[in-house]
């Protein structure tokens, strides 16, 4: 049986990170990566890039070329991991093989939400998750010009925005009375709508998609039917509504799953040499306070690297992972942490500004800030996250942070000796 | 002295500049000898001159007189000389006076009249001063009150002489080969300007002390200043003349050791001094910061005698030559070493002191080379010789 | 003194509102003009943010930076900071109407008495064209006879020992057997003179005794008392004792390697000082032991000294106040009879006497009196070596001479001419940033050394001013060696008092008489 | 590898460091050229801080656990490590800000002159030391020079890095050596 010292599951940020970490402790163990994709480890976010041609195919690799060989990494690439064996420390694959580890770290991610919508299976409906999903409705759309994209979600908008850019028609049918409604309040939702109607694309709220069909000398896509019985032409949809862990993977293994898989502070499941991090697992969110699974990319690095650490011995702890999004549409950009959604009430107080198209929106909770939504002049939005996790108070300058005029210097004198002088080890 | 300064400084200079020859011989077991050698000697170092000075030093030659001051005085006309013994009578008792016998030589020219008084001080009754401050007080009168007269000898049982001239002329214009003395000291001088004066040649004598100096002093001007401060006149411009004010000062007055003397006029480096013991280092550093006026700076070697011991020493970087040589119970001091080996071929000890260190022969001792070959600030003990 | 404050405001007068109620009419040219490039300018505004005169400004109307020439002091921080040089102060072209008599100043200056009814105060320095003797004195050097002595090869000594001197050394048993009075060694004949705590800003006083330390010197805290953080700097501080008694108590008077009792400085002799309320900080109140934003007023005479006797017994409570631990200077401003006070100060028991003479730098005087009363330093020092030395006492005693001294060649002629060592003080402000502009008073100086407001007051980097002033200071040491050096001495005691190094060209014989050298050429 | 730290009890708040970063990150580098009125918009990687008398300069501190390059969606934003330098590849950048969202000063920049990407002090590696430190008149920006700290790089090399000091990354128990 092949046995590794550390063996990861997917390969992604997270295992990036965790692999990385391994070898900056100088741990010269051996590491083996399991991913059910072909794929060189790639930029998730950048596959609608690369659908709308802004982003050259090798530019949507994560990292250079060599870099498995210079981590000396062994790669098991196309394998799907069928299950695994805390007792007998070995990973069983689907092709039969079983692999021992030392360490194991399960960073395999979330696989697509598809719902049960008649004619799913039509040629020209597309899931937007894997490069080869890119890669696949790049070519399909070179012949075709009308697409519905069902969710209105990052992905989703993400999508259409790479269907605009491509010159194809844009329809985004969302459930919800707005888009982005997990990730924006009302007023900014409304400022990315503006945008993307702006640029062509066509929004529908408050509606499914309830069957798509084909034509008749066809079994391509040719129509979605809506929830409100309007029937819409179309020659591409693509599936959009979330992704969700692949806890399946390690069911019954023992290993304790919530949401995701249930990890510590330190990435660790219950089991003691198994680990997990990125979309797939259920960390703590310090702000949130508990356990929550997070799919976003800094989140996925810093928790494998975290995992990495712990991994090879050296003590490291998750305590930066909170809800973060930037996110352009068409070059205007937004931005939201935290409890960016949340309205007044609950011990939650809520300032806001809106100048044109620029929108400005904190979240204080005990006089902290935990929440903060801005579009438009982004500048030195990271002062607001930093405050976030230094978690200091922000009394009295809930002005000057909706005008922006904030800076460093305004922190209490130990947090800004702190952010002169540190070498920037340590961002509690 | 007024008439004289003008005649040997016409200039006004600040300083009269010189350079010249040196040399002392001292017999430590206290036996006269004849100056026949230290004429040789003196000869050889010609060039070292120009014939604008010469002079010597002689120690035990008035056996018959050895509690008397002996004033060499000399005179630029009889009426300067009356006046001077008008000034002396009441205030010495004067044993005897004479004409100092001298020759006609070649190449001595506008000799002054020279005269020479053995005399005992009237010191007024109930008077605190000392019979030397007194002694003192009336050479520097006559030097600086009576027009054309100079004192330049004042010492009991010794006597200077001194004049313009190549030394070896001086010798035989003072008919030298006739004294005897255990210390001779002697000078050859090379001044910049072609006036010169008798009284200006060396040795420069104050009661017992003389000094004959090789060198120009860059101090001059400081030195001055400090002697003035205390009470000196300096009328001569000479560098010599205030070392030996220094040299009263120090070692007359303050009856200073010798030792403690070459380290007022020569003193190590600060930075020496640093490193000193503690005792040595806050003597020191007190001898500097209190006569830091009388740091010797610039170029020089000196010897200096009185009747019972010969110094030589140099600036503290040794800008001038000077050797020290023993041969039996002499001691020899030259800027040549080789006039001492003229004088005496087999030498049991030549040696180079250092820079500031001086080299000391007393009557009974002589010098040990190591002492002054190295820098050392512990008392020296000399190497004692039967008299 | 300020002139704000003596303004006539007449009770009498009818209920009028004029245009001279609300602002200063004046009758003045600017004094400078300034001249922006607007091919350089880059409107990076930091001319603006540079200046605490208001003189730039942004007219957001047409997008550039203009100016107002009228506020403008002539401190030049705006065309240094200006990183395209794009600005130039010059003097403004124009000019009062051209008169032999009536100078524009004497103009300028009556326009702002009749404006004000007031003193018309300044600061720093002497400025007027009366002779500088240090440019009429020329050293001299060693040629064939004597050799000169190169730094760089041969040790060459600057060491100085400030305190009285006994007459003489007792030695018994090869050992120092007389008791030393107490003796400051200082590594340079050159010490930082008196500025205070309250003149200056903390960072420049803490530079300068940082660079006292750094260099084996000492600094002089003036008449401003020592700020708790600078007690640590004691083996390099004199502490002054004037006629305010600022921040004087025992811990202060222990703090020290000397004590300094101030009876006059010479840019303002016989007249006191005083130090606006608003320079008067915090931290500068409880170094003064003063109310935080009061004047601080020292008075013209110091009023337990009315006599020499008096000054005698001030003297000896200082010293036994240290326990006879360190030196007591007795510093002079340089007026005529400065030789017989000189004198009766040594009688009176001083270690040091300090004379200062009239170009002597204030943080705030009286123009008429700074530019006016008090004698150069050349003649009060050779007049007052002289009689000293005529006194006999001039061996016992150190002397320091400062007020104007610019650069080495002025310390070597000043050790010439009789001093111990030299006290310096503009020198040194200029080393970290002072252009002179005189404006010290105003508390607003545009270089941060003037001045306690903290905007200002950060401009100085105590580190990079020390090392400036470590660099001056030991630049001139280099120098002096150089000169030692030529005239083939290598200790600074062989120079003292040695008037023969100097000759002096363009002075009248009783000037030469008086400083004690001969004319050049002879 | 170096750090550019900022004193702020010297800082006089002039604003040269900005002025000189923005001439450094002109094309033509040359101060009358990036400030011509119609010259494209200069970027200034310092930001100055003030607030009444109280000022410093901040830049990038390049970062032990640099939070930008952890959240770059891209891997355009990397951490150097040989050089310790934290750098963004402008070819890979697609502008998403993430990096600007994360980086808790504040000191990354958008710059949209030539396609958009993030733009942060490179301590002016083309011109060999850091134009703000250089120009600064106060000696309010200093450059320290530290140690790599081993655990800090982003991707070290597999082999040659020995194990570094137990104090890291987002640890509990970090005692800041600083």
């Amino acid at each position: 049986m092949n046995k590794f010292d550390y063996l990861i599951i997917g390969n992604s940020t997270a295992a990036v990170g965790a692999i990385e970490a391994i070898r900056a402790a100088g741990d010269n163990g051996s590491i083996g990566v399991v991913a059910h994709e072909t794929e060189h480890t790639y930029s998730r976010p950048l596959i609608t890039y690369f659908m709308a041609g802004k982003v050259a195919e090798e530019n949507v690799y994560y990292r250079p070329g060599n870099f498995y060989e210079r981590m000396g990494v062994e790669c098991m690439f196309g394998r799907q991991m069928k299950s695994v064996d805390v007792e007998g420390r070995s990973v069983l694959l689907e092709d039969g093989e079983r692999i021992g580890y030392g360490l194991l770290m399960i960073a395999a991610g979330g696989s697509p939400i598809a719902p049960p919508i008649p004619g799913m299976d039509r040629p020209g409906v597309f899931f937007m998750n894997t490069m080869d999903d890119a890669r696949k409705a790049k070519g399909w759309l070179q012949h075709n010009k009308r697409a519905v994209v069902i969710g209105g979600g990052l992905t989703g908008l993400k999508t259409a925005e790479a269907l605009a850019n491509l010159g194809q028609e844009v329809i985004v049918v969302e459930l919800a009375p707005r888009v982005l409604a997990a990730a924006m309040d009302e007023a900014c939702s409304e400022l990315v709508r503006q945008v993307l109607v702006s640029k062509g694309i066509e929004i529908l709220t408050e509606v499914q998609v309830t069957r798509i069909d084909g034509c008749d000398d066809s079994n391509d896509v040719c129509f979605a039917t809506l929830s409100t019985g309007e029937v819409i032409s179309c020659d591409t949809v693509f599936m959009a509504i979330g992704v969700r862990p692949r806890i399946e993977l390690v069911k019954d293994s023992g290993i304790e799953i919530g949401r995701g898989i249930l990890v510590d502070r330190h990435m660790r499941t219950n089991i003691p040499n198994v680990y997990a991090s990125g979309d797939i697992a259920e960390a703590f969110d310090p702000l949130f306070g508990g356990q929550r699974v997070l799919p976003i990319l800094p989140n996925a690095y810093i928790g494998g690297r975290v995992a990495g650490m712990n991994m090879t011995g050296k003590e490291a702890s998750y305590n930066v992972g909170m809800s973060v999004n930037s996110v352009n549409f068409f070059g205007f950009p937004f931005m939201s942490a935290g409890f960016a959604t949340q309205e007044e009430g609950d011990g939650f107080k809520v300032f806001k500004k809106l100048d044109g198209t620029n929108y400005r929106k904190i979240v204080t909770r005990e006089s902290k800030l935990v929440g903060m939504l801005i579009s438009g002049d982004v500048e030195r939005a990271g002062l607001m996250t930093g405050m976030m996790r230094a978690g200091v108070s922000v009394e009295g300058m809930e002005q000057d942070l909706l005008d922006g005029k904030l800076g460093l210097i305004c922190l209490p004198k130990d947090v800004l000796e702190e952010r002169i002088h540190s070498s920037g080890r340590n961002w509690q | 002295m007024r008439d004289l300064s003008m005649v040997c400084n016409p200039y006004n200079e600040d300083k009269v500049i010189s350079a010249c020859s040196i040399f002392g011989m001292m017999d430590v077991s206290g036996k006269p000898f004849s100056g026949e050698p230290v004429f040789r000697a003196m000869e050889n170092m010609h060039d070292r001159g120009n014939g604008l000075g010469g002079g010597f030093a002689v120690y035990g030659i008035y056996p018959e007189f050895p509690d008397h001051y002996a004033l060499h005085i000399m005179y630029t006309s009889q009426a300067a000389r009356h006046e001077t013994e008008q000034y002396l009578e009441p205030r010495f008792l004067v044993e005897r006076s004479e004409e100092i016998p001298t020759r006609k030589t070649d190449g001595i020219n506008n000799e002054p009249l020279v005269y020479r008084y053995f005399v005992l001080p009237k010191i007024p009754k109930q008077s605190e001063v000392t019979e030397e401050d007194f002694m003192v007080e009336q050479v520097l009168r006559v030097n600086a009150e009576i027009d054309g007269a100079f004192v330049f000898s004042s010492g009991k049982n010794m006597g200077v002489f001194k004049g313009v001239g190549f030394p070896e002329q001086i010798a035989r214009y003072f008919r030298l080969e006739e004294y005897q003395g255990h210390i001779w000291t002697a000078h050859g001088r090379f001044p910049t300007n072609s006036q010169a004066w008798w009284g200006g040649a060396h040795p420069f004598c104050m009661l017992d002390w003389t000094v004959v100096h090789n060198g120009e002093l860059s101090s001059y001007g400081a030195n001055r200043a400090y002697l003035e401060t205390i009470g000196y006149k300096c009328t001569m411009f000479t560098d010599t003349e205030v070392l030996t004010y220094a040299i009263d000062l120090i070692l007359r007055r303050e009856k200073l050791p010798p030792e403690i003397f070459a380290r007022v006029i020569s003193p190590p480096l600060w930075e020496e001094i640093d490193r000193m013991p503690e005792d040595e280092r806050k003597l020191q550093t007190a001898l500097r910061s209190v006569y830091g006026g009388l740091l010797m700076n610039g170029p020089f070697s000196i010897v200096v005698a009185n009747g019972s011991q010969m110094i030589a020493v140099t600036d503290r970087i040794r800008l001038r030559p000077l050797t020290a040589a023993t041969k039996d119970s002499t001691l020899y001091f030259s800027s040549e070493e080789a006039s001492i080996r003229l004088v005496s071929l087999e030498l049991d000890h030549v040696w180079t002191p250092m820079g500031g260190v001086p080299v000391i022969g007393k009557l009974g001792a002589l010098p040990v080379p190591e002492q002054s070959t190295k820098r050392n600030y512990t008392t020296s003990t000399p190497v004692e010789v039967a008299r | 003194m300020k002139i704000e404050e003596h303004q006539n405001n007449n009770p009498s007068k009818p209920a009028q509102r004029k245009a001279s109620d609300f602002k200063i009419r004046s009758n003045r040219l600017s004094e400078f003009a300034v001249q922006r490039d607007y091919d350089r300018c880059i409107k990076c505004e930091v001319c603006i943010k540079q200046c605490s005169f208001d003189v730039h400004y942004r007219d957001e109307e047409d997008d550039l930076i203009k100016h107002r020439p009228e506020n403008c002091v002539g401190c030049h921080r705006c065309a240094v900071m200006c990183p395209t040089a794009a600005i130039s102060i010059t003097p403004n072209p124009a000019q009062y109407r051209a008169h032999g008599s009536w100078s524009g100043e004497h103009v300028k200056d009556i326009n702002r008495q009749a404006e004000t009814g007031g003193v018309v105060l300044t600061g720093s320095g002497n400025d007027k064209a009366a002779p500088v003797y240090w440019d009429r004195m020329l050293i001299n050097a060693s040629q064939v006879t004597n050799p000169s002595i190169d730094p760089l090869r041969e040790p060459m000594e600057l060491r100085t020992y400030i305190g009285a001197k006994p007459a003489s050394v007792k030695v018994k048993d090869g050992k120092l057997a007389s008791e030393m009075p107490p003796q400051i060694k200082i590594q340079m004949p050159i010490l930082f003179s008196a500025i205070s705590y309250g003149a200056i800003s903390y960072n420049v006083q803490k530079a300068i005794a940082e660079a006292a330390e750094e260099l084996g010197t000492l600094y002089n805290t003036g008449e401003g008392g020592l700020h708790p953080d600078f007690y640590k700097y004691k083996d390099n501080t004199i502490v002054q004792v004037a006629s305010g008694r600022f921040g004087v108590h025992p811990d202060y008077l222990n703090a020290a390697r000397m004590v300094e009792i101030k009876i006059g400085q010479g840019a303002k002799p016989g007249i006191g000082g005083h130090l606006a309320g608003e320079k008067v900080s915090e931290s500068v109140s409880i170094t003064r032991m003063i109310p935080m934003g009061t004047d601080a007023i020292s008075p013209a005479p110091q009023h337990d000294i009315y006599s020499i006797e008096d000054l005698r017994m001030l003297i000896f409570a200082l010293k036994e106040a240290t326990n006879y631990r360190v030196p007591v200077s007795v510093k002079i401003a340089a007026v005529h009879n400065a030789a017989a006070i000189a004198s009766g100060i040594v009688r009176a028991g001083a270690d040091v006497v300090a004379i200062d003479g009239f170009r002597g730098g204030t943080g705030a005087a009286p123009k008429a009196i700074r530019d006016n009363v008090g004698l150069p330093i050349e003649f009060a020092l050779a007049a007052v070596d002289q009689r000293l030395r005529d006194e006999g006492i001039r061996n016992q005693v150190t002397l320091i001479s400062g007020g104007g001294i610019r650069c080495a060649a002025d310390i070597v002629k000043a050790i010439a001419l009789g001093a111990d060592a030299v006290y310096i003080g503009t020198a040194a402000l200029i080393a970290v940033g002072c252009t002179l502009c005189q404006k010290c008073y105003s508390g607003k100086c545009n270089w941060g050394i003037a001045t306690q407001n903290p905007y200002l007051a950060k401009r100085v980097n105590s580190e990079i001013a020390k090392n400036r002033l470590v660099n001056l200071v030991q630049g001139w040491s280099h120098e002096i060696k150089e000169m030692l050096g030529g005239m083939g001495i290598n200790s600074i005691e062989s120079l003292k008092g040695s008037r023969s190094q100097l000759r002096g060209v363009g002075l009248t014989s009783e000037e030469l008489d008086i400083l004690g050298i001969r004319p050049a050429g002879m | 590898m170096w750090r550019i730290r900022a004193i702020p009890e010297v800082c006089i708040g002039c604003g040269l460091c900005r002025v000189w970063c923005k001439v450094e990150h002109s094309d033509s580098k040359n101060i009358h050229k990036a400030f011509k009125p119609n010259a494209p918009e200069t970027i200034s990687c310092v930001e100055l801080e003030e607030s009444g008398c109280e000022s410093f300069a901040m830049q990038c501190r390049q970062c032990d656990e640099p939070l930008c390059a952890y959240g770059c969606i891209t891997g355009a934003m990397t951490k150097d490590p040989d050089t310790g330098l934290v750098t963004v590849d402008k070819k890979k950048c697609v502008g998403c800000w993430t990096c600007i969202l994360m980086c808790p000063n504040g000191v990354i920049k958008r710059d949209e002159r030539n396609g958009r990407s993030a733009i942060k002090c490179d301590l002016c590696k083309d011109r060999g030391f850091p134009s703000c430190v250089e120009h600064c008149p106060n000696d309010a920006l200093v450059i320290e020079e530290s140690p790599m700290n081993p655990l800090a790089a982003h991707s070290a090399p597999l082999s040659g890095s020995s194990r570094g000091d137990e104090n890291i990354l987002f640890s509990e128990e970090v005692d800041d050596d600083e």
